[in-house]
């Protein structure tokens, strides 16, 4: 293996111990003394600049050497059981080490967010030790060196979003919105397990650094257990990340604070799925089968999910649905082998998803003020409701649209680099692989809706007349600083992002690519590359069609004429249909809640429980039991001589088979 | 082998003829001291100052009509006089009385059996007496004697502990359960005669030896006053007369084991002339006669006790078996052995006068609170209220 | 030499002894046949010391402390049981009847 | 056939005869008695087994002590009369024989499996009687020989327990 690294990556344990460390003393805070909100804020945000700060160091350590290979520090035995030895083995590369500064770095700016958001919740204490929490299983997600560590992360990171999202579980919606999350996301985590005890069974390991070398040596090129492998990594993955045919939990888990929200639920959790991909990448490589799927589903649940947030009302459920849009297109990139794409577009969505969630946060903050204010029972949370809200909340207004051109993609924010070089990928697979042409396409159209959707948001809420009443109005203000101010750092590094990864097509260096390259190379199918000029038609054409989305946003919607929530018109035709989410969930209930649930109660319940478990088994048993007991009672006679009588025939038959 | 068989044979003669005629006169003494105590003659109209009485007794005693109660146990009832006589006869047959005595064929060992294990069989076969009091009891189908027996059981069981536990001191200054060991070991001068370095033990020894024997203070198994003779009620004639013999018996082989284990044996005091070899049969018959000597002191201490001091009530005799006698007994070996430990491998002393001198020292001073816990301010508190 | 004759006395013994238990009714004369079974194995134990070391011998010493410590308490039980039922007859003394 | 072998057969056929009338007498009282000859008879067997220290300790202990006690009991509970129903009937007799035969048969058959007689081990000869047996049971087994002492403190303790009236 690699030999024992310079001293100071040895602490990276640090990293992750310093949020679980925060957890700790926010979590005894939280039980002795929750009002000590003081020392919950140190507490809480200081654990994550620590660790952004030691992330930071460790990349810079890493940059020094840049290895080719993975350094990887186990620290103790895990489960040395027979062959399977499982070591708590954190590893450092470069792939590992984009996200622990997305992880750090964005959580941060969400922490000290929080403060003001979360600062009258009674349960902030509580609040903080959850995140921190988060942090440290996403820390451990992504330096997780085996299969089981990262489990262990995976399924940490799913807790705290369950905990998180369920947060204020007083109300019934947001505890069902937790359970459908964790419920949902077991599904994907069945199809982890299945994956990782296939990898061990045909590789004899888990750790990263033994099974993907391996691979192309165990596995048969497209081979029905390396793609079987992959699919059930990807069902995974589509748990995870919600896309199709899982997604269905991510909307709802906008129940939960709205700063959850952007941690967990744009930035962080949810790309956990595209990291794994591109972390097994070496496996997705070897079946061309699961790599179209990961970019067919993607491509298909960035269109799909962006037809739906254009009916949408509810801001964060719009920003939600393209959420899940952006995770599509990160598929899209890394299941055409642009591994570098999707995690520069994991990165840059960080960046601008982040900020549009902070700042529907602060939107939603401040309205929330407004009707707390004159004791209203209205949605702060419904774009109807707002409206011109750019007078009073100059700040957010400008911010969030920056954001928006990014995710529309315009030039030259983040989101116009690291989009068009997902769909330029795409278009270039096609020349291999037709079926990717098809994929393009797609994520062209979700590109054009993406453009109109956010650009509706961005109207409907900011622009027009305002709609939130008129007592109401004059509550309405900015944000603490404390608030803008995270807004103002995504902001920058909205703008600034794409620096990251300028491509030679505009004279940059590709420099996030040369970066990942030592983990990605091994697992980079080479798309052919396309001509310049062709390159060009692409990076116009998406342009082009962002720029319409955005145009055609403008001309069609009229904030002036639309109504407050409570007197809006129902809707009808297609734009129901959108509205109602093409019906999915209803779908799902029909086939697949209602049978479970009838099988639940009409099989399992009334069947097998009552009759067989009760009935049978407990019941029997005692029934037996007492049956045994009879006839062992018959045998207490009480008479010493039936009992001396017995005891001679024992010792007998033992006696018996001594001599034989 | 031929010899050692007629030597052993003539001696196994000789000591049962000396133990009856003995045993036949001293229920003469016994009568004749108790006179004596009593200021009366006592019986002296049968031969010279009454030396046949015994004689004229037996006579009687055959001549006599054996009576068997209708309901007894026949055999047991036989059994139970003849079972109650032979362990005291056996137990002294491990008794050496004298120094060898040269033969023109051999030294011939003054004792029937020199067994290795001697003073275990002394133990072994001193408990079995008991059979024959429990038997007679029992088999006599009547409740007084029943009782008898059933006390003699308990009492013997009892004392036997305690007068185990006293004699281990013995054997730990021995280092041997030999008895002619034992007596070796005490002939070097008369304070390595054990009543001196164990005397603590020997009193422990001397009242369960009259426990055991079932002489007052201790007689409850007969206690005529209470238990109508006890276990002995429905005997006569010649098995009433077994009995008293097994009695005196036991009495004769209680006083030798006593001047055995801590009177030196055969040894006499003052002079080592006895103890070496060569033998001869001068020192034969001078240790034969110092020997006989302390046996006979002992028999009349025992009669002087029976005459003297009342009996005790049954269970003070259990509450001193168990209450104070045996916890004693165990005490004491704790405290010797711990003693003997520190002068033989602390100081680096063998056994001499010396040693025996400080154990008698201690001894003493172990005496004077056991007198007090003893005497419970009965004697020496009483005096002093008085004065 | 006398190994194999000690232990047929030995496993007669023994057989006597459980013949014993198995016929008798009084509770005090059964303690007395499995006294008797004790003493049985006392014999092979002290015949195999002779041939194998005197390590039987020891093994008979324990088994005569807890033949004495069985005989006091079993005797003591037999007391006890005695005292409420007026009888050692094993066949009127059913109480753990199931 | 040496005197031992003689002695030896006299001894165990009084200590098998006397066991069989031990457990076939009906009165208690003769049953101990015979089973005191037995004790008797095995204490002898002992001597010629060369355990002259366990036969002495088998009369003191076991005819000195322990069928004293028996006895004791015995005449306590005024049981010395034989109960007419103190052996079982026919049906027990049949069972109990036929268990009891059965088990002399396989004990006699394990007799073979015993090791080979010979390579006598006599160490008696060099260090007496005593030592032979009290050396190794103060070194090697002393701490069964300790924890002997707490079961006899302990039947004390319950014996005394079990028979007070009143404690």
């Amino acid at each position: 293996m690699i030999p024992l690294p310079p001293l100071p990556l040895a602490l990276l344990w640090v990293v992750p111990a310093l949020p679980l460390a925060g957890f700790v003393v926010n979590g005894a805070l939280a039980l002795a003394a929750p009002r000590a909100k003081r020392a919950v804020s140190i507490t809480g945000v200081g654990a994550l600049v620590l660790a952004f700060a030691a992330a930071a160091l460790a990349v810079v350590e890493l940059a020094q050497l840049h290895p080719s290979a993975p350094l990887v520090f186990r620290y103790w035995e895990w489960l040395p059981v027979g062959d399977l030895q499982v070591a708590l083995a954190l590893q450092l590369d470069q792939l590992s080490a984009v996200m622990i500064l997305v992880v750090t770095g964005v959580g941060a700016l969400i922490h000290v967010f929080s403060v003001g958001y979360m600062h009258d919740d009674p349960g902030y204490a509580r609040y903080f030790a959850y995140l921190n929490l988060f942090v440290f299983f996403m820390l451990t997600l992504v330096l997780g060196a085996s299969f089981p560590v990262m489990f262990v992360g995976w399924e940490g990171v799913g807790l705290c979003s369950y905990l998180l999202i369920g947060f204020w579980f007083t109300e019934k919606i947001n505890a069902d919105a937790g359970k459908k999350a964790f419920i949902v996301n077991r599904i994907g985590d069945f199809g982890f397990l299945v994956a990782m005890l296939l990898i061990f069974r045909h590789t004899g390991s888990l750790d990263f650094g033994v099974v993907f070398p391996k691979a192309s040596a165990a596995f048969a090129v497209g081979g029905p257990v390396v793609t079987a492998i992959t699919l059930f990594l990807f069902l995974g993955c589509t748990g995870k990340s919600a896309q199709i045919p899982l997604y269905i939990w991510l909307p709802d888990a906008m129940q939960g604070p709205t700063p959850v929200s952007a941690l967990i639920h744009a930035a962080t959790m949810v790309t956990a799925g595209v990291y794994l991909v591109a972390r097994c990448g070496a496996l997705f490589a070897l079946s061309p089968v699961a790599s179209a799927t990961v970019a067919g589903v993607g491509a298909l649940t960035a269109l799909f999910a962006a037809t739906i947030a254009l009916k949408q009302w509810d801001i964060k459920r719009v920003l939600a649905y393209s959420t899940v849009s952006q995770l599509g297109y990160m598929f899209l990139g890394v299941g055409t082998g642009a591994y570098a794409a999707g995690i520069f577009h994991l990165t840059t969505h960080a960046f601008f998803k982040a900020l549009l969630f902070l700042g529907s946060g602060s939107v939603i903050h401040a309205m929330h003020r407004a009707y707390h204010a004159t004791h209203a029972h209205e949605d702060a949370q419904d774009m109807r409701n707002m409206g011109g809200l750019a007078r009073y909340m100059p700040w957010t207004a400008a911010l969030m649209w920056i954001a928006t051109l990014a995710i529309a993609g315009i030039p030259p924010l983040a989101g116009f680099f690291s989009k068009d070089e997902i769909l330029g990928a795409a278009f270039a697979r096609g020349a291999v692989r037709p079926a990717w042409y098809v994929f393009w396409g797609m994520g062209l159209a979700a590109a054009l809706l993406t453009a109109f959707y956010m650009t509706r948001l961005m109207l409907y809420t900011f622009h027009g007349p305002n709609r939130t009443g008129d007592r109401e109005r004059e509550q309405l203000h900015e944000a603490p600083p404390v608030m803008t101010g995270p807004l103002v750092a995504l902001g920058a590094l909205t703008v600034l992002g794409g620096a990251l990864n300028i491509p030679p097509l505009f004279g940059g260096g590709a420099r996030l690519e040369h970066w990942l390259a030592p983990v990605t190379d091994a697992a980079f199918t080479p798309a052919p590359d396309a001509s310049p000029a062709t390159e060009w038609v692409l990076v116009v054409s998406a342009v082009l069609v962002a720029a319409v989305g955005m145009v055609g946003a403008f001309r069609l919607l009229k904030p002036e004429a639309l109504a407050p929530a409570r007197l809006a018109p129902p809707e009808r035709g297609l734009g129901r249909l959108l509205w109602k989410k093409w019906y999915v969930d209803e779908l799902y209930d029909a086939i697949v809640v209602r049978p479970v649930l009838w099988l639940s109660r009409e099989v399992l319940w009334k069947i097998v429980d009552m009759r067989l478990v009760d009935g049978l088994l407990v019941n029997g048993t005692a029934a037996a039991s007492r049956a045994l007991g009879w006839v062992g009672s018959r045998l207490q006679t009480g008479e010493v001589g039936v009992y001396v009588v017995l005891f001679v025939v024992g010792v007998l038959a033992v006696l018996g088979a001594v001599v034989r | 082998m031929s010899f050692f068989l007629a030597a052993s044979i003539i001696k196994i003669v000789v000591v049962f003829t000396v133990i009856m005629v003995g045993v036949a006169l001293l229920t003469l003494a016994e009568r004749r001291i108790c006179a004596w105590m009593q200021d009366r003659l006592g019986p002296n109209r049968v031969g010279p100052q009454g030396l046949l009485q015994p004689a004229a007794d037996g006579l009687k005693n055959l001549v006599k009509e054996e009576t068997l109660p209708a309901q007894a146990d026949q055999v047991l009832f036989m059994l139970a006089p003849i079972m109650s006589f032979v362990p005291a006869l056996l137990t002294f047959a491990v008794i050496p009385f004298a120094t060898p005595l040269p033969t023109r064929w051999g030294d011939v060992e003054m004792v029937v059996a020199n067994l290795p294990v001697g003073f275990l069989y002394i133990l072994a076969f001193g408990s079995l007496g008991v059979y024959g009091i429990v038997l007679a009891g029992w088999s006599s189908n009547n409740k007084y004697s029943l009782l008898g027996g059933l006390r003699a059981s308990a009492q013997m069981i009892s004392y036997e502990i305690a007068m185990g536990m006293s004699t281990v001191a013995v054997l730990l200054i021995a280092g041997n359960v030999t008895l002619t060991d034992v007596i070796a070991k005490q002939s070097p001068s008369l304070f390595t005669w054990n009543v001196f370095p164990l005397s603590l033990a020997y009193f422990i020894f001397i009242v369960a030896a009259f426990a055991e024997t079932n002489r007052l203070p201790f007689d409850l198994p007969e206690a005529e006053g209470e238990l109508i003779a006890g276990y002995h009620t429905e005997y006569s004639a010649m098995k009433f007369s077994m009995f008293y013999i097994a009695e005196y018996s036991n009495m004769v082989t209680a006083s030798a084991l006593m001047t055995t284990l801590f009177f030196g044996g055969w040894d006499i005091p003052f002079t080592t002339w006895d103890n070496t070899p060569p033998w001869t049969t001068l020192k034969t018959l001078a240790t034969l006669a110092m020997f006989s000597a302390k046996v006979m002191f002992f028999l009349f201490l025992y009669i002087w006790v029976r005459w003297t001091l009342p009996r005790f009530r049954y269970d003070q005799l259990m509450a001193l078996g168990w209450k104070v006698m045996l916890p004693l007994a165990l005490a004491y070996v704790t405290v010797i052995a711990t003693a003997i430990w520190f002068l033989h491998d602390g100081l680096g002393w063998t056994y001499d006068t010396r040693f025996a001198l400080a154990l008698f020292a201690l001894n003493l001073v172990l005496a004077v609170p056991l007198f007090f816990v003893l005497d419970r301010g009965r004697i020496v508190a009483g005096a002093v209220a008085e004065a | 030499m006398l190994l194999g004759p000690a232990l047929t006395v030995s496993g007669v013994l023994f057989a006597l002894g459980v013949l014993g238990v198995l016929l008798r009714r009084n509770a005090i004369v059964i303690f007395m046949c499995v006294e008797l079974m004790l003493n049985a194995a006392n014999l092979a134990f002290v015949a195999f010391a002779q041939q194998l070391g005197v390590a039987g011998q020891i093994f008979v010493f324990f088994v005569m402390a807890v033949a004495a410590a069985e005989a006091a308490v079993g005797l003591a039980i037999i007391l006890a049981v005695y005292r409420h039922r007026h009888t050692v007859d094993l066949q009127n003394i059913n109480l753990l009847k199931g | 056939m040496d005197g031992t072998r003689i002695l030896f057969d006299g001894f165990a056929l009084l200590a098998m005869g006397s066991a069989g009338l031990c457990i076939t007498r009906r009165n208690p009282v003769a049953s101990a008695l015979w089973l005191v000859v037995t004790l008797f008879a095995l204490a002898a067997l002992f001597v010629l087994l060369d355990a002259q220290f366990i036969a002495v300790l088998q009369v003191l202990v076991y005819a000195g002590a322990i069928m004293v006690l028996f006895l004791f009991v015995i005449m306590l509970l005024n049981l010395g009369r034989a109960a007419p129903t103190d052996l079982k009937g026919p049906l027990g007799l049949g069972v109990g024989v036929l268990l009891a035969g059965l088990l002399l048969v396989q004990l006699l058959v394990l007799r073979q499996a015993g090791p080979a007689t010979g390579g006598a081990a006599r160490a008696t000869v060099e260090q007496g009687i005593i030592p032979t047996v009290a050396r190794p049971l103060f070194t090697a087994y002393l701490v069964p020989f300790e924890i002997t002492s707490l079961l006899l403190l302990a039947a004390i303790v319950g014996a005394v327990v079990l028979a007070k009236r009143k404690l």
